[in-house]
């Protein structure tokens, strides 16, 4: 088999329907195979009562971004018990500057903004156990 | 008891340790990359914490986040599985700072079983035959003179090394002096360490362990021992026990050994100590500070669970009733099935009935992913002997049904057909001479 | 040895019976009505023949279709399995008058076991204790003296019955008066014999029975007990072994008796004497002439293959190694898993690790018809004792996942963990005061 | 095999109704596969040699129609080793009159037409061990 017949065949193969395909001949062998798109059935069901959702669970809308958590700590809206929170909805926070507080193994590690931006919505709630991924703020870039 | 445990891993070791919680009425937490958030050991856990993205470096291998997770979950035990971090001391040390158990032996104990220099010191200071080797370090300097007292060939091994990595064989003064730069080297690279050493290099020996359950407190029980021969580059494909090569009397006499050595190391937690049997007789190679893949080959001649036994031990409650002499019953094999390539499982059906067991965390839907360990599925077998053993292992392999994935099964088939299998006669060069000499 | 066996049943217990003829090279031809076409013993086994349409008396019932399918195909022997032909004297007959080896008892022996009457004269000639009971036949003029011998309540059952079809029980004479023509003309119905005969009813026994290998020249190994109590109208729903109703010295008795009536009878193969345990006695009920649904409690225990054992014994082989005493160790139990509805398998899962067995014919995708048995897996455990049984079938019966059709998995976790199930203080009516009561 | 042919088989297959297929030719390999419509996953691969194939490989055409076997048994197309065939392709089969014999048990059952026929093929190749449902000829209604 030469190239170009190998390479049409995949042309083939790639604008129909298949979903795998093997060939040979003699010492030539082809394996074609397309991307599965079936989608991981199941969601993690086992989180435990105050560990917040991970990313998947929350859609952006268009021009909105969620800003997820780095880390697996607890979620603190601000530095301390009695201050205010770094955010609040309609806040608008600087790049570099902080949107919460993540607490893990008795160290407060601060999550600053990436781009300066509006915050829509704080989504998780203060004191939870946040995950890698979990969605904390819906922000809007300015 | 542990109330609640964090599993630092995936697959089906997690779905191993999550099943024996169960029934100890343990909580079980289980830490995931992204890419196993759907797997089966995410939906059997009590509860489970996304800890990372895919590579592991940045998931199964970040201890902050694990470490955060078995805190914030409110565990106060770690279990860290098969590979990743399961012998590393100073996430040991990490885990027992938090205020957490860790699930296995001291850091210190893993520290110096680590050092396979100091291993073998230990080994040696209580008469336990080892391989003829250099002692300690060599470099380009000594490297020759130690050779020439140890016998040609000689095998180059990192003091930090293990699985495999970056060991080098040389037949010869010029190859031993070319290679050892090249080792240190790749020491350091891989291991931050680059003290290498020399062993005697056996052609194709025999590889059998000691699988010894301790309480920390010097006394030791022996579950028997695994015949780990059949391997392909360093990596373990068929388990079985008893071994074919060792003699009732070099059986003994091993067990003896291990079990001494487990109580001078004041050993606490399931370990396993390796020996290299070869002409007539066996040498210390390694312990391995931690549960091991192919631990199901004891439980079934044994009839104890070893995760189990792991958590008791870690609970402070010692042996119980496995402290009583342990005789192993029977005849068990594994055979590891190792998929070739990622992708989604589009078709699953286990082996099952007489004598059968089958350890995964495949089921029809499941992924594969490509950036850990291939190992999907363990298949084990019991019998009355070897004989009615290999029958078994075949018909279970048989009625194994992976599709979308291709997997080594058919391979496993091959060793267990192959007449140097069956009829015992061979070393750790099996899969080489029925795989790699035909080429 | 038998070198190709038919099997003409379906379901797991033809997924059993070909895992035993691949390791013991036999080969196995499966038939199958169109219903099972593409059911997992079809794929299974070396060959396959479809023998009729979805109903039973038109495939699994058509013996003409199943002893051609054996010849044709060139088998020499028939397997019955479970449940269809299994206790079918005329069918063991129609096998061996084809020149085939019926695995199973001989036609005769079918014939008398079948026979109730003669069956309890047998044991009681042999002074096995039986049931106080009418000793033969009744009618409605002298059931009402026999009744008042052996003592209300009492149960009307058919000579030719089984399997709880056509009893009737009766506390007085007015109900034994109006009882027994109906269940004669129930007799005839279901039976085609009216032979009706009285015996004591206990109100709620513990259902007990020993299973035997036996090789048709007087020589019997008893497997130990398994206790069937709990069962939902006459249906065993859980087995365990050892029961827990028993005394040591009841056991042996037991046993004992067991042993004397197949060494009396000349039985040849596997078979399982059933007995009531009440009021601190035991009684002979009836015996089974075949394997049944829960051997595997008695493999577990006792390491034995049963059905390789049957075909030993059928190829001429005898007792082989069972011969010697068979002391069974632990402790083992079944949940039966019953689908509650026909259609498709959309996800399945069966447990594993370690002391779990599953035997099913189950997979994602398998089809459930509704034409036949409702069993669609076994779920086994064994453990050391009782209490560690539970927690692992618990475990097991958790990990279990069965997705498009409903079953009484749920049920069987509420039976285990109600407290008169864990305490053992129960008998035949546990179901009924468990689900039944409430309503 | 050349592109063209495979290209050809291809588009057959997409259009058809089959999930996978595959093809062997000497030493020439074809193997193709539908995404998955997760029909029943499995045909049953285990019928023996000399046994022939169940009903549902064999479609008939429009106005045709299969006469399949009603009992496990022998088929033979005439009544005797050396006498002539009860049905050829072409030959008419009056309702009630035989069509084959089909062997089982030593005993020698006719199989009879159920309503007028010709036979335009004979499916199960003489001597064959047939099952319940296995295609015996395909007949036209006359």
């Amino acid at each position: 088999m030469e190239l170009k017949d190998i390479e049409a065949l995949i042309r083939i193969f790639e604008k129909g329907s298949l979903a795998e395909m093997r060939l040979r001949e003699g010492d030539f062998a082809l394996s074609l195979k397309k991307t599965s798109s079936r989608a991981p059935e199941r969601q993690a069901e086992t989180i435990a009562g105050t560990v917040a959702e991970p990313a998947p669970a929350v859609k952006a809308e268009a021009g909105e971004e969620i800003v997820t958590s780095p880390i697996v700590g607890t979620f603190y809206r601000a530095p301390a018990p009695d201050a205010p929170p770094f955010a609040q909805p309609g806040s608008v926070i600087r790049a570099g500057k902080p949107l919460c507080v993540l607490e893990a193994m008795k160290s407060m590690n601060q999550l600053d903004a990436e781009f300066d931006c509006e915050v829509l919505r704080v989504i998780a709630e203060n004191g939870a156990l946040v995950q890698f991924g979990t969605p904390l703020f819906e922000v809007r870039r300015v | 008891m542990i109330s609640s445990l964090l599993i630092a891993n995936r697959g089906e070791i997690a779905v191993r340790i999550i099943r024996t919680c169960r029934e100890l009425g343990v909580r079980s937490v289980v830490v995931h990359s992204t890419a196993d958030a759907g797997s089966l050991p995410v939906r059997m856990a009590d509860s489970a914490i996304c800890i990372g993205p895919p590579l592991a470096k940045d998931s199964y291998l970040n201890v902050p986040n694990i470490i955060a997770s078995a805190v914030l979950s409110r565990c106060d035990a770690v279990h860290p599985g098969v590979g990743f971090l399961a012998e590393n001391a100073d996430f040991a040390r990490s885990v027992t700072e938090a205020g957490l158990i860790f699930v296995g032996p001291a850091a210190e104990t893993i520290d110096l079983l680590g050092d396979k220099i100091r291993a073998r010191a230990t080994a040696t200071s209580l008469s336990v035959p080892c391989t003829p080797g250099s002692g300690g370090a060599v470099d380009e300097s000594t490297a020759a003179e130690a050779a020439g007292t140890i016998g040609y060939p000689v095998i180059i091994k990192a003091a930090a090394g293990g699985g495999g990595k970056g060991m080098r064989i040389a037949r010869n003064e010029a190859e031993l002096l070319a290679s050892v730069p090249i080792a240190k080297r790749e020491a350091k690279a891989s291991f931050a360490d680059d003290t290498v050493y020399l062993e005697h290099y056996f052609e194709s020996p025999r590889h059998v362990e000691i699988q010894l359950l301790a309480d920390g407190a010097g006394n030791v029980v022996s579950l028997g021992e695994r015949d780990c021969t059949v391997q392909k580059n360093h990596q373990k494909l068929i388990e079985e026990s008893p071994s074919g090569a060792l003699s009732g009397e070099m059986r003994t006499a091993m067990e003896t050994d291990a079990v001494r050595l487990f109580r001078e190391l004041k050993y606490s937690g399931a370990g396993t100590v390796e020996f290299l049997v070869a002409e007539g007789r066996y040498f210390f190679m390694e312990v391995n500070a931690r549960v091991q893949v192919e631990h199901p080959v004891s439980e079934l001649r044994s009839g104890i669970d070893i995760i189990a036994a792991q958590l008791r031990i870690a609970s402070g409650d010692g042996l119980g009733s496995t402290a009583e002499r342990v005789v192993p019953a029977g005849y068990a094999m594994e055979c590891r099935i190792n998929a070739l390539e990622a992708g989604t499982v589009t078709g699953f059906t286990p082996p099952g009935g007489f004598g059968v067991r089958c350890d995964t965390h495949m089921e029809t839907g499941a992924m594969v992913p490509p950036y850990y360990d291939s190992l999907i599925a363990k298949v084990l077998v019991s019998a009355s002997d070897r004989a009615e053993g290999l029958v078994r292992m075949k018909r279970a392999l048989g009625e194994l049904r992976i599709e979308g994935v291709r997997t080594n099964r058919d391979e496993q088939l091959a060793i267990l057909d192959s007449p140097i299998f069956r009829k015992g006669e061979y070393g750790t060069e099996l899969y080489r001479r029925l795989f790699e000499e035909k080429k």
